[in-house]
C-alpha cells in the first residue's frame, strides 16, 4: 500500500494512504480531542458527521483549518495540532457548544463520566463569552431511556446507532439550523415510538441528553423495608464490565467481589441470572430438538430457523418490524423473566412467603431489561415477576453510595439454589455465546454422546453475522449469529425471501452482544474494552468446573422437584411466552 | 414531431427556422442591415403609404436583401408624402419624399443595391426622423 | 398532537403517489412535493403513510419535512398569503408591510386565522425585484404594496 | 409559413407576468386577430428582457420600440396608434431619468448600451416554449458539432481554453471540473445542474431558464458526452414554477426532435435530463447538501472531499455546475474560446450576470463583460440611486459576500478583485444601499437569513451564527457594550476557520466587511446610542419643540400607545418609557414641532 510522509508538530510521519489527520496523530501520541466523532473498530461501526468542529488542526496552505477526524493525510502536509489559532479556535466552538448547553453538571445523570465535561474541563474553558438562547425541549421519559434534549449537541452518534446500526430508525435529525436537534417522528416520545429500548443511543451519547430511567431509589427503598424479602440476579455480562466502573482494567472478572457487594447492600440472597440461563438453554435447546426433529420427519408445518429469544430489545425489534414472522422465535423467555417466574413460585415457595412480599431484583447490563420486566404478561395478579432492573452502572451507583470499597471486597460465592451456574450460563453475556450453550446441550441430548470438546471457536467473535456448521454426530447443523440489531434485520430478511438456510440463529440487539449492553459502563468509544469483557467471559466459562447447562445440578433438581422436564405443561406456563404484533 | 437525425439535418432545420425570426436577428443589428422607415401617419396613409410598404417588403424580400422596414408616423412632410427614410450601412439616413411604386422601384436598384443617389431627396441632413 | 384518521381515498391517493415514484426511498422529497401539492399539508398521519410505503422510517421523513421550509404540517389558509423577504423586499419595506398583516390579521407567521381564511407566511424572493415589496395571496402577486395597502388586499379576499 | 412583418415581444419571465404579462398578450392576440392583423403581426411571449425595474416590458419590431410598464389598458392603444398608424405610444415609452428624455429604440437606453449578453443572448429575443427559434439562434449546433466532429478531450480543451469559470460563486474553472469528473473511472456518472438560486434578490439562474431553457439543456448534454454521463439532472427550486414548467416544455421538445434521448443525431450518444426539486433550503447550493437532497435526504453537506466528482450522486461521480455556467457553453463552442476569451479579464473571462436590486433605479437584470467598474454598472447601467439620495453601499455575494463602497466604485468586477476588496461574486446578487440603510441591521438581516437557513449540523455555525445574530441584534437595540464588536470580530474569524460547508464559512462575511467599512456605525451604536441611518428604532428618539408645538393634539390623538400628553393650546410631551417609536405623532404633525434623533 502506498505510504504518505508528512509532519505533525514538527514531527516527521510516514502512514498509510487513506489514513485520517486524527489516526496519524495519534500513531505519534497527539491525542487530538473528538467530540463527535466515533470509531468502534472491529464493529464496524463509525459515526464521523465531521459536525462538532472540535478536532480541528491548522494544515499549512489551509486558507481554514480542517476536522482532523474526517481529512485524509497527503504527501507533504505540514500540520499544527496546537497552534495558538487551532486552540483560540478550539476553545471557541466549546464555549459555543457550552453556551447552549444547561449548566447543571453537579447534578447532572453524565456527571463525571461525560465526554463533554471532561473535554470542557480539558481544553481549559472558565468562562463562556458568546452567552445567548439556550434551546429548550420537553423531558421524554420512557420505561427505560429518558431524553433530556436540551443537553443534546448533535453529534450524531445516537443517530448513526439508531439508523444505520440498529436500523429501528426511531431516531432523526430534525428541523435546521439552531433548532435543530435529534429526536422521534413529530417530537413524539420514545414509548409512542417503535424503540427497541435497546440502549445503544444511550451507550454513545457524549453527553446526559441519553441516559438511563434511574431505579436505585426504588431498590434502596424495597432493601430498607423490613416487610420484604429482597433479592437480586446479576447477568453475565455484568461480571466482566462492573471493575470499570471502580478504577479496574477493562476485562478484569470480579464475580466474587460483586457477590461480596451485593450481599453487604443488604440483598437477602444473591443468586445468579446465569443459573436461569442454564434453564433457557433446556428449554430452548429443547424446543430446538423437538422443532428439528419434526422438520428433518418432513413436518411441514413446523418452522426453521428457531431464533433465540433471551434479549428483550430484539423481541421487541421483531414484534415491531416483522410481526408476520412472530412464530419463529423460540417461545422461551428471557433468563431474566425465567428467573423471577421461578423466584416467585418455586423460591418463594421454599421460603413459604408470598410473591408479593417476595422483592427481585435484577443487575443487568441493559436497559431494555426495565421495560422487560414491565411487560404485562411478566405479572401476576399485577405483581411482576421482577420487580426492579438496574444497570451495571446504577449498581456501581448504589454500591458508592453505600460506601462500599469495592475493589478492597472480598471474593463470595452466590447463594444457592438459584446462585449455581455452568459456563454455558457465563458466555451468554457475549454475542456467540448463547447459541454456544445450547449446542453444547443440545449435542449431547440429540446423540446421547459427550462432545469431544467444549470450545466452539467457530461460533466465537466480533463478526456481525457469523455462520457455522456443527456436526450432531452426522447431522450437520447450520447456526447463523448475529448481533446489532442491523445484523439481525439483514438475516430476517433472507428468511422471509426464502433464502435462509440456517437451522438456529441467535441474534443479540447489542453489538458484542450483552457486553456491549446500554446499561454497561461507558466505552467511550474504545470498542477495545468490549474485546476485553468477551474474553474475561470465556475464561470464566474455562474455569467452571460444570460447563454444560444440563448438567447443572439445581437445575436437575428444579426439573424434579418442581417442572418435571422441559417443555412440561408447568415449564411452558412459567417459562415460555407469546409475542404480539405492535405494529 | 420528427426526430432530427443528423447534423446535417440540423443545420437545415436552422436554416429554416432562422427566415421565422430574421426580422428580430436585423432589428437587432440595424447598422448591419439596409433600413427603411416608411412615414405611416395618416397623410401618409392617404397618399398610399401602405402599398409603398408593403412594395418594400416584398420587392427587398425577393431579392434577398437584408433590410428592416420599418413604419413611422409622421415626418413632417406631409407635403411630400408618402415620404421613406432609407439608412444603408454605415451611411447617414436619407429621406426621400413621393415615393410610390415606381420611385420605390428606382430607390431599391440605384441606391440600395448601388449606392448611387436618387431625385426626390428631401434635404434633412442632420435629424433622423424619431427626434 | 390530535389525530386525524385519514380517509381512505386519501390513503390510496397517497400509495398512488408513492407507486408513481416506485416506492424509492430516494424520491421521498418528489413524493412530498405531490403529495403536499395534493393535500395542501403534511400532516403527521400522511407521513406516517408515505414512511410506510417508501420502506423507511418515519422519523427520517419528519427529519425531511423539517429541513425543509417548503413543507408543511399546518394546513393553510384558505388564501396563503406570502410576503417576500428577500433583500430587496426587505430594504423596500417588506418588514413592515409584515407586521401590518400580522396586526390585520391577528395571526403570526405559519398561522393561519381562526376562520381559515388566511394564513401568512414569509418566503425568500419570488424573483420579482422590480416590484419590491412583493406579497403574493395564492396564484395572485402584488406589487410595490405599502402596509397601507394591506387592508385593501384582505378585502378583496374576504368576502369570497 | 407565416411571414409576419411586425413582432410584438412581451416579457413572460416572473415578475412581468406578476403584473399581468399573460393578460397583455391575450388582449394583444384578441385585438390583432378582430383586426385581421393576425398574418402580419406575430405576438411572441419571451423571457426576461432584464428591465424588470419598468415591467412588464412590451418590445415592437423591428423598430425596437421599448414600452415600460404596460397595463392590459394599454393594449388597444398600442393597437391602434402603433400597430395600425404607426405611431409610438410615446407616454408608454422609457424616460430617462437623468435628461427626463424620452427614449423609443432599446438600444439607446444606457441600460442596455454597456450589457454584452452571452449568457442572456436569448432572453427577451425567443419564445422559450418553441425549440425552432432555439435552433434558429444556432441551438443545438454546439451539441451537434462536439458530437459529430469533436472528441471530449477536444471540447473540454476548448472549455479550458475560453477560462471559462463557475458562476456559482466559486469560480472554479469549469473546463478543470469537466475533465477530473472525465478521469473518474466508473460505469455511471451524473451530470447535475444547480438551480437552487437562492440568494435573496438574486434571479439570474431563474431568467436564464424561463428565458432560454435550451442552452441550460444543450450545455448539459455536452458535458454528459465529455465526462462520459447519460443522465442529467436539473435541481431546480420549488419556488420556481414558471422556470420548470419551461424546463418541461423544454426537455419535451428536445426529446421529440431527438436532440435528447437515446442515439442523439444519430451518434450513438444517450442522454437524458430529469428535474428534481429543492424545497426551500438556501444551503442546497452547496453541492454535497444539493445531492444528499436529491437523493432524498435532508439537505446536509458533508466534508470534502470526497468531491461530488469522484462520489456524487448515489455515490457516483457527478458533475454539478450552476445554470448560468451552462448557459455559457454553447455559445463558447460556436463562438471559439479565443473569441469568448477576449471579453473580460486576465483571470475572469466573459460577461457576468448580476441581479441589480435594493436603492436604484433600474432594478434588473444584467450581464456585463467582467472588468466592468461598479461604477459603470451602478450609475451607467442602473441608473444611479433612487430619489436622488447618496450611495452608500452594494452588497455582493449575498449572505456570504461583503458589501463594498464608495472607494471601491473604479474597481473592475471579477472574482479576483471582489475577494480581495472583502466580497465576493457569489452568484450575482448586487444589492444596492443608500443612505438610510444602517449598515449593522444590514448584517443583521443577513445574519437572520443564514441562521434560518443554517443547516444545523456543525456547531460554528448552529450556534455561533446565533450568537453573532444576538450580538448584531443587541447593539442595534442600543444595548451594545464596549466588548461587543470585539467579539463579532473574534467570533466570525472562528466560524470562518471552522465551519464544515461554504455557507457556515462565510456566513460572518457581512459582519466582518460592514465593520472594517462602517465601524463607526457600529460604534456609534455602541458609545452614542445613535444609529447615524435613522434605521434602528430602539436608537431613535422623538421629542416635541416646545416652541413650535400649538398644543394641536393631534398627535395626541394619534398616538396608539398614549405616551403624549399635554393640555389643549399648550406645548405637548412625549414620554420616552411609553413611546414605541411607530413614528405616528412625527407624520401627523402640521407644524414641523416633531423631531427625530
Amino acid at each position: 500500500m502506498d505510504t504518505v510522509n508528512l509532519t505533525i508538530d514538527n514531527k516527521p510521519v510516514v502512514v498509510k494512504s487513506g489514513t485520517t489527520i486524527l489516526e496519524a496523530a495519534s500513531g505519534v501520541g497527539m491525542h487530538i480531542p473528538t467530540l463527535c466523532h466515533m470509531k468502534l473498530d472491529d464493529l464496524n461501526i463509525e459515526n464521523k458527521p465531521g459536525g462538532c468542529r472540535i478536532c480541528v488542526v491548522e494544515v499549512e496552505g489551509r486558507r481554514n483549518l480542517a476536522p482532523a477526524c474526517c481529512t485524509d493525510v497527503s504527501e507533504g502536509m505540514k500540520i499544527n495540532t496546537h497552534s495558538m489559532r487551532v486552540i483560540n479556535a478550539r476553545r471557541t466552538v466549546m464555549e459555543l457548544i457550552l453556551s447552549d448547553h444547561p449548566f447543571d453538571c453537579l447534578i447532572c445523570a453524565k456527571s463525571g463520566n461525560c465526554d463533554l465535561q471532561d473535554m470542557a474541563h480539558n481544553l481549559g474553558i472558565r468562562e463562556i463569552h458568546y452567552k445567548g438562547e439556550q434551546s429548550t425541549y420537553r423531558e421524554d421519559t420512557s420505561p427505560a431511556i429518558i431524553r433530556e434534549v436540551d443537553k443534546c449537541i448533535m453529534c450524531r452518534r445516537c443517530e448513526t446507532m439508531c439508523n444505520e446500526v440498529q436500523t429501528v430508525g426511531v431516531l432523526s435529525a430534525i428541523n435546521r439550523g439552531f433548532e435543530s436537534v435529534v429526536s422521534p417522528a413529530f417530537e413524539m416520545n420514545l414509548d409512542h415510538s417503535v424503540c427497541t429500548y435497546c440502549g445503544q443511543c444511550v451507550a454513545v451519547c457524549p453527553t446526559g441528553a441519553l441516559t438511563e430511567v434511574d431505579e436505585t431509589g426504588k431498590v434502596i427503598r424495597a432493601l430498607s423495608d423490613p416487610t420484604k424479602t429482597v433479592i437480586v440476579q446479576t447477568a453475565p455480562a455484568v461480571r466482566a464490565a462492573l471493575g470499570e466502573e471502580f478504577g479496574m482494567e477493562a476485562g478484569s472478572l470480579v464475580t466474587g467481589k460483586l457477590v461480596a457487594a451485593l450481599r453487604r447492600l443488604g440483598f437477602d440472597h444473591v443468586f445468579d441470572t446465569d443459573f436461569a440461563a442454564d434453564l433457557t438453554i433446556m428449554e430452548e435447546g429443547t424446543e430446538l430438538l423437538n422443532r428439528l426433529g419434526k422438520h428433518l420427519a418432513g413436518d411441514k408445518d413446523v418452522k426453521l430457523p428457531i431464533l433465540t429469544s433471551c434479549c428483550p430489545a430484539w423481541v421487541k425489534f421483531f414484534e415491531h418490524q416483522f410481526p408476520e414472522m412472530k412464530d419463529i422465535p423460540s417461545t422461551a423467555r428471557s433468563p431474566q423473566q425465567m428467573f423471577g417466574a421461578i423466584a416467585k413460585t418455586y423460591f418463594a415457595d421454599q421460603l413459604g412467603i408470598k410473591r408479593e412480599d417476595l422483592v427481585v431484583v435484577s443487575i443487568m447490563p441493559c436497559v431494555a431489561k426495565k421495560y422487560e420486566c414491565g411487560r404485562d404478561e411478566f405479572k401476576t395478579n399485577d405483581n411482576p415477576d421482577v420487580d426492579h432492573a438496574i444497570t451495571t452502572r446504577e449498581l456501581a451507583a448504589l454500591i458508592k453510595l453505600s460506601n462500599i470499597d469495592f475493589t478492597a471486597l472480598p471474593n463470595e460465592d452466590f447463594d444457592n439454589p438459584l446462585g449455581e451456574s455452568t459456563g454455558a450460563g457465563v458466555i451468554f453475556g457475549t454475542t456467540g455465546g448463547v447459541i454456544e450453550a445450547a449446542v453444547r446441550t443440545a449435542y449431547e441430548v440429540h446423540t446421547k454422546k459427550e462432545l469431544p470438546k467444549l470450545d466452539f471457536d467457530e461460533l466465537r467473535g466480533m463478526e456481525g453475522i457469523r455462520e457455522a456448521t456443527i456436526d450432531f454426530d452426522g447431522l450437520p447443523i447450520k447456526i447463523g449469529i448475529a448481533h446489532g440489531l442491523g445484523n439481525a434485520r439483514k438475516l430476517l430478511e433472507d428468511i422471509q425471501a426464502g433464502n435462509s438456510e440456517f437451522h438456529a440463529i441467535e441474534i443479540m440487539s447489542c453489538p458484542g452482544g450483552c457486553i456491549g449492553g446500554g446499561g454497561q459502563p461507558y466505552h467511550h468509544g474504545d470498542a477495545g474494552i468490549l474485546k476485553k469483557r468477551q474474553a474475561a467471559l470465556y475464561t470464566e466459562d474455562k474455569n467452571k468446573t460444570l460447563r454444560k447447562s444440563h448438567l447443572n445440578p439445581h437445575i436437575i433438581e428444579l426439573y424434579e422437584k418442581f417442572l418435571g422436564e422441559p417443555m412440561s405443561e408447568k415449564a411452558h406456563h412459567l417459562l415460555h411466552t407469546e409475542y404480539f404484533d405492535r405494529t | 414531431m420528427t426526430k432530427i437525425k443528423t447534423l446535417a439535418d440540423l443545420r437545415k432545420m436552422k436554416e429554416e427556422a432562422q427566415s421565422k425570426i430574421k426580422l428580430r436577428e436585423n432589428s437587432a443589428n440595424p447598422d448591419q442591415v439596409v433600413q427603411v422607415k416608411v412615414g405611416m401617419a395618416t397623410c401618409g396613409i392617404a397618399s398610399g403609404a401602405k402599398e409603398t410598404m408593403k412594395y418594400f417588403v416584398e420587392e427587398l424580400e425577393q431579392e434577398a436583401i437584408d433590410a428592416v422596414v420599418t413604419q413611422t408616423g409622421c415626418m413632417g412632410y406631409c407635403y411630400a408624402e408618402p415620404t421613406v427614410e432609407v439608412k444603408l450601412p454605415g451611411k447617414e439616413p436619407v429621406v426621400y419624399g413621393h415615393v410610390k411604386k415606381e420611385k420605390a422601384r428606382e430607390i431599391i436598384d440605384s441606391y440600395i443595391k448601388r449606392g448611387e443617389l436618387v431625385d426626390g431627396i428631401i434635404p434633412v441632413s442632420f435629424k433622423t426622423i424619431d427626434d | 398532537m390530535p389525530k386525524i384518521k385519514l380517509a381512505e381515498n386519501t390513503v390510496q391517493l397517497i400509495k398512488d403517489i408513492c407507486v408513481e415514484f416506485e416506492n424509492k426511498e430516494s424520491e421521498l422529497i418528489n413524493v412530498l412535493h405531490q403529495v403536499q401539492s395534493k393535500l395542501g399539508y403534511l400532516p403527521a398521519e400522511v407521513q406516517e403513510v408515505i414512511a410506510k410505503e417508501l420502506k423507511t422510517s418515519v422519523a427520517k421523513v419528519y427529519g425531511v419535512v423539517t429541513f425543509y421550509s417548503f413543507f408543511t404540517m399546518i394546513p393553510q389558509g384558505e388564501n396563503p398569503i406570502s410576503i417576500c423577504m428577500g433583500t430587496a423586499c426587505y430594504v423596500r419595506g417588506a418588514e413592515q408591510v409584515l407586521n401590518e398583516f400580522k396586526r390585520q390579521l391577528k395571526v403570526e407567521v405559519g398561522e393561519s386565522t381562526e376562520d381559515g381564511k388566511f394564513s401568512i407566511n414569509c418566503l425568500r424572493c419570488v424573483g420579482a425585484c422590480g416590484l419590491a415589496p412583493v406579497v403574493t395571496v395564492g396564484e395572485k402577486v402584488y406589487g410595490r404594496v405599502a402596509p397601507t395597502d394591506v387592508k385593501k388586499i384582505i378585502a378583496e379576499y374576504h368576502n369570497r | 409559413m407565416t411571414d409576419y412583418k411586425m413582432h410584438l415581444l412581451i416579457c413572460g419571465g416572473t415578475g412581468c407576468k406578476a403584473s399581468e404579462s399573460d393578460e397583455i398578450k391575450n388582449r394583444l392576440n384578441q385585438l390583432i386577430h378582430d383586426l385581421g392583423l393576425e398574418d402580419e403581426v406575430q405576438v411572441v411571449l419571451t423571457g426576461c428582457f432584464g428591465f424588470c425595474e419598468k415591467g412588464p416590458i412590451v418590445k415592437v419590431l423591428p423598430d425596437n420600440t421599448f414600452y415600460v410598464q404596460v397595463s392590459p389598458n394599454d393594449v388597444v392603444e398600442i393597437v391602434e396608434e402603433h400597430i395600425v398608424k404607426g405611431r409610438p405610444v410615446k407616454r408608454l415609452l422609457y424616460t430617462d431619468p437623468t435628461n427626463d428624455k424620452q427614449i423609443s429604440d432599446s438600444k439607446g437606453m444606457d441600460f442596455y448600451k454597456k450589457q454584452i449578453r452571452i449568457a442572456l443572448k436569448n432572453c427577451g429575443f425567443i419564445n422559450p416554449e418553441n425549440i425552432d427559434e432555439y435552433i434558429a439562434r444556432d441551438g443545438y449546433q454546439a451539441l451537434g458539432k462536439c458530437l459529430s466532429e469533436l472528441t471530449p478531450e477536444e471540447v473540454i480543451k476548448e472549455v479550458k481554453d475560453s477560462g471559462l469559470r463557475g458562476r456559482g460563486g466559486g469560480g472554479f474553472p469549469t473546463g478543470l471540473k469537466w475533465e477530473i469528473t472525465k478521469n473518474v473511472e466508473n460505469d455511471q456518472k451524473y451530470v447535475v445542474c444547480n438551480a437552487d438560486e437562492g440568494d435573496p434578490g438574486a434571479f439570474m439562474d431563474r431568467s436564464i431558464l424561463e428565458g432560454d431553457p435550451h442552452s441550460v439543456l444543450e450545455a448539459m448534454a455536452i458535458c454528459g458526452y465529455c465526462i462520459g454521463a447519460d443522465k442529467g439532472l436539473v435541481y431546480i427550486r420549488a419556488e420556481y414554477p414558471l422556470a420548470i414548467q419551461r424546463l418541461k416544455i423544454a426537455i419535451k421538445q428536445a426529446e421529440e426532435y431527438g436532440l435528447i434521448g437515446d442515439d442523439i443525431l444519430g451518434t450513438g450518444f444517450n442522454f437524458h435530463i430529469e428535474l428534481r426539486y429543492g424545497a426551500g433550503a438556501f444551503v442546497c447550493g452547496e453541492e454535497t447538501a444539493l445531492i444528499h437532497s436529491m437523493e432524498g435526504l435532508r439537505g446536509e453537506p458533508t466534508f470534502k472531499p470526497p468531491f461530488p466528482s469522484v462520489s456524487g450522486y448515489m455515490g457516483k461521480p457527478t458533475n454539478v455546475n450552476n445554470v448560468e455556467t451552462f448557459a455559457n457553453i454553447p455559445v463558447i463552442l460556436n463562438k471559439g474560446a479565443e473569441w469568448f476569451s477576449k471579453i473580460g479579464t486576465e483571470k475572469s473571462k466573459g460577461t457576468k450576470v448580476f441581479a441589480l436590486a435594493g436603492k436604484i433605479n433600474n432594478v434588473g437584470l444584467i450581464e456585463v463583460p467582467m472588468g466592468t467598474t461598479l461604477r459603470e454598472v451602478i450609475y451607467d447601467i442602473g441608473g444611479g440611486i433612487k430619489d436622488g439620495k447618496e450611495f452608500k453601499a452594494v452588497q455582493t455575494g449575498g449572505p456570504s459576500g461583503g458589501c463594498l463602497t464608495k472607494e471601491d466604485l473604479d474597481i473592475p468586477i471579477d472574482y479576483d478583485n471582489l475577494l480581495a476588496s472583502g466580497s465576493m461574486m457569489g452568484s450575482g446578487g448586487m444589492i444596492v444601499m443608500d443612505e438610510n440603510d444602517c449598515m449593522v441591521s444590514i448584517a443583521k438581516f443577513y445574519l437572520d437569513f443564514t441562521l434560518e437557513e443554517s443547516c444545523g449540523k456543525c456547531t460554528p455555525c448552529r450556534v455561533g451564527n446565533k450568537r453573532l445574530y444576538e450580538l448584531l441584534d443587541k447593539i442595534t437595540q442600543g444595548k451594545g457594550e464596549e466588548q461587543d464588536i470585539e467579539k463579532l470580530k473574534d467570533l466570525s474569524v472562528v466560524i470562518k476557520d471552522t465551519a464544515l460547508c461554504g455557507l457556515g464559512q462565510t456566513s460572518p462575511n457581512p459582519v466582518l466587511s460592514t465593520i472594517n467599512n462602517f465601524e463607526h456605525e457600529y460604534h456609534a451604536h455602541v458609545h452614542d446610542g445613535k444609529c447615524p441611518a435613522g434605521q434602528c428604532k430602539s436608537l431613535l428618539r422623538y421629542d416635541i419643540v416646545e416652541d413650535l408645538c400649538t398644543g394641536c393634539t393631534l398627535c395626541f390623538r394619534n398616538c396608539p400607545v398614549g405616551a403624549i400628553s399635554g393640555e389643549r393650546r399648550a406645548p405637548h410631551f412625549i414620554d420616552q418609557t411609553l413611546c414605541i417609536k411607530c413614528g405616528v405623532c412625527y407624520e401627523k404633525c402640521k407644524f414641523n414641532a416633531i423631531t427625530l434623533t
